[in-house]
């Protein structure tokens, strides 16, 4: 069952060596809240699972500015020097993957699927050292699927059951994510009544939810 | 050519591959100019795989909204048509064929359509994003790029030297110079730029063109 | 005893092991009667695997809606706090192991927890539906079922004899008689039915009860 | 892009040895006009992948009636008595498969993927013929992804370009189908004008759409 908390509660669990998932695609849908939170905690040697460093000083890449980060899986990392740089002097540990591979892995830890069989990254460097299974005599690439000790979401609306809505393009990753963590926090902007989202126009079920924080409208950047 | 008007060229012409209907990625920087050269009567609908459909026009400045951007984290509108989703659902539209073309740039691409286009090694390695998705899954893959590197050396070579991003998916590459389709075979010339010459485009060219002398098209 | 009072002493018992906030599965016919005897003050989220949390109650009659059925196919109702999925997602909760407790009939369970309940060799096949995935995923699996077949032989073995539904997946038995854990090293007979003695429970079972005599509970 | 079209309009390219997707789960979110029409039609030998057959004279089960199929792919075949009898005496090959299976592999038909891992059916004569995975030490069946050439589905209402919206139960194996098959032919209780149904609110993009056509209410049975 949901329950509200601050984000400073809501990130207090959160210990050196676990592994994180952070919503968001450069920022946009990312609780920057909760982020914030994590940074004034100040908590190091997470694995970070998210799309992209996005850039300084914004969204997951606050993450990065404060080297909390010791091993992090993302499609990219061209928007915050650091990653790059880290990555390079062997800092910090980047597993990089395509981004519909990474959503699909996030998507198969969460519905107790043994992996996904991918046509992508076949012939390049992303299949290296990875299993190939070949099905109706086509080679796909096996990519483990993903979970994570704890996700930190963000979403427009919850309902006081924990289901969630999203806007446009701040939707990507959360929903996957909401799927495949033990614990999921969710930074939203507003909390309605129970009923207040039609069943048929919710995007995540409540159940998936452990915390709610309300965060207001906090912008990219802020 | 001054820098701006090689990329309107190369934009314009891009465009008149794309259908009324069409599902279309543009790439970031060169190819999401295609979007202002559309044939009149054409009316595609943009996918932005950060997770919608019916990518419209830029909005005003003061009217952008913190919750839509493109896959370039550029402030951008959706069309009154469009739909949102998750970023699983964006990539198996990608991946599951639903695309009809993307329009990508490149940093080399070679006679087997091979395509290189996210790491340099050597040089500060950003990832890969969507790219090898996009290339993977669209039905029709073209590349939007200036014919040469700075330094004059070709892009278009025998066997990529760089990291692939995906093996034998490109199907056309359009230039400031020429039209290139990639096939079984190797790189067919369809079309040259006007004022360009055969001999200057081969020279440019990093593997064999093959072409029928008369019947080479202008745009 | 009359076969509607060992239904409602079966439903009764297995709703005891059910938490407020679960989210449970009750499959079809027994399991779903669980619903009917919630202890006071326990509130749980019904998940209907053709794709919705929060199943409500029955509807009035002539308030039946045509898109609003259980797995079963029976017009029910959803709950405010309710929501609806595709066939995906709703397995992707049960696989994924976000369902916390499921109860399903059984033909037979044995000492390993193997379970049969969708087929019968020489009977008509009526298909696995969603047995197979909710048998595997759910977090615990409780079967709800009369202690014995129609002509007195044993439900509970020491090797189901039927095809398989899943492999050593079974926690819990719950019966008119005995309340049965499913353990690593065997079956532990964990409490009686009020009024049956300890020796028809062996009797009517056909594999080896692990139980401390003087410590077995009554329900 | 989308066209309108009446129901006989719309199954008239449907021709005997295709293989059609059928929306629906126990006749609810079944498009009734539509496969009415390929009743009155009475094209045969079709490949149904569909949840179940139904109940006799409902839904799907009204192409069992009239032994239009010849291969079906489906989870439960316990409401339509013919299935099991068409099965016993070989006049209809049934490969029956786990719900939350079949749901998969049609996702992974329409999303490109070479197949699906599930722990499901390991142990169980499902798992007869089948590849075998091992990821983390843990066994999966390979189960491979399925496609059409077209899918009959049903949704609530659709805009005019083809985003989709369904109520309650009836989404069910729609949106997935919606994905897989070459020709997407869906029956709507209403049409509505671009821009009615919030991008945020729409669960199938219309870009999968090929042909609407407005059924009115029909309840089952009817």
């Amino acid at each position: 069952m949901v329950k509200l908390c601050t984000a400073e509660e809501a990130v207090k669990d959160i210990s050196e060596g676990m592994c994180i998932m952070v919503g968001g695609f450069l920022g946009v849908g990312t609780p920057d809240n909760l982020v914030q939170a994590l940074v004034n905690q100040g908590t190091k040697n997470l694995t970070i699972i998210t799309n992209d460093s996005a850039f300084p000083g914004i969204g997951v890449g606050k993450l990065q500015d404060g080297k909390q980060i010791c091993k992090l899986y993302t499609s990219y990392i061209g928007g915050h020097p650091d990653s790059g740089k880290c990555m390079e002097n062997g800092e910090l540990n980047i597993i990089l993957t395509p981004q519909g591979t990474l959503a699909e892995q996030i998507r198969a830890g969460g519905s107790g699927l043994g992996g996904v069989l991918t046509p992508t990254g076949i012939g390049t460097v992303v299949e290296k050292g990875k299993q190939k299974v070949v099905v109706a005599e086509k080679t796909y690439l096996l990519e483990e699927p993903l979970k994570a000790d704890i996700a930190l979401l963000k979403a427009y609306k919850a309902d006081t059951s924990g289901n969630l809505i999203y806007r446009f393009s701040a939707r990507n990753f959360n929903p996957l994510m909401a799927m495949a963590a033990k614990t999921v926090i969710v930074e939203v902007e507003e909390i309605v009544s129970a009923g207040a989202i039609e069943p048929d126009n919710v995007a995540t079920p409540g159940i998936f939810v452990d915390f709610l924080v309300k965060g207001g409208k906090v912008y990219a950047g802020n | 050519m001054p820098e701006i008007d090689k990329r309107a060229l190369i934009a314009r012409r891009v465009a008149k591959e794309l259908h009324d209907g069409d599902v279309v990625n543009l790439g970031i920087g060169l190819p999401t100019l295609v979007a202002n050269y559309l044939t009149s009567g054409v009316s595609i609908v943009l996918h932005s795989e950060n997770g919608f459909l019916g990518i419209g026009p830029e909005p005003q400045q003061g009217f952008e909204d913190k919750d839509l951007v493109n896959a370039g984290g550029k402030p951008v509108t959706i069309q009154e048509s469009g739909c949102c989703f998750d970023s699983a659902m964006s990539f198996a539209i990608i991946r599951g064929g639903h695309v009809d073309t993307t329009v990508l740039g490149a940093l080399e691409v070679d006679e087997q359509g091979n395509l290189a286009n996210w790491m340099v090694p050597g040089k500060r390695i950003s990832g890969m994003g969507g790219a090898m998705d996009l290339v993977v899954g669209a039905k029709k893959i073209i590349i939007a790029m200036e014919h040469s590197n700075k330094d004059g050396s070709p892009k278009i070579v025998k066997k990529c030297s760089l990291p692939l991003t995906a093996q034998a998916e490109v199907d056309l590459i359009i230039t400031e110079m020429a039209v290139i389709a990639v096939r079984q075979d190797g790189l067919h010339l369809m079309e040259i730029a006007e004022g360009i010459l055969l001999e200057e485009v081969i020279a440019a060219t990093g593997a064999p063109l093959l072409h029928s002398n008369g019947i080479i098209g202008t745009f």
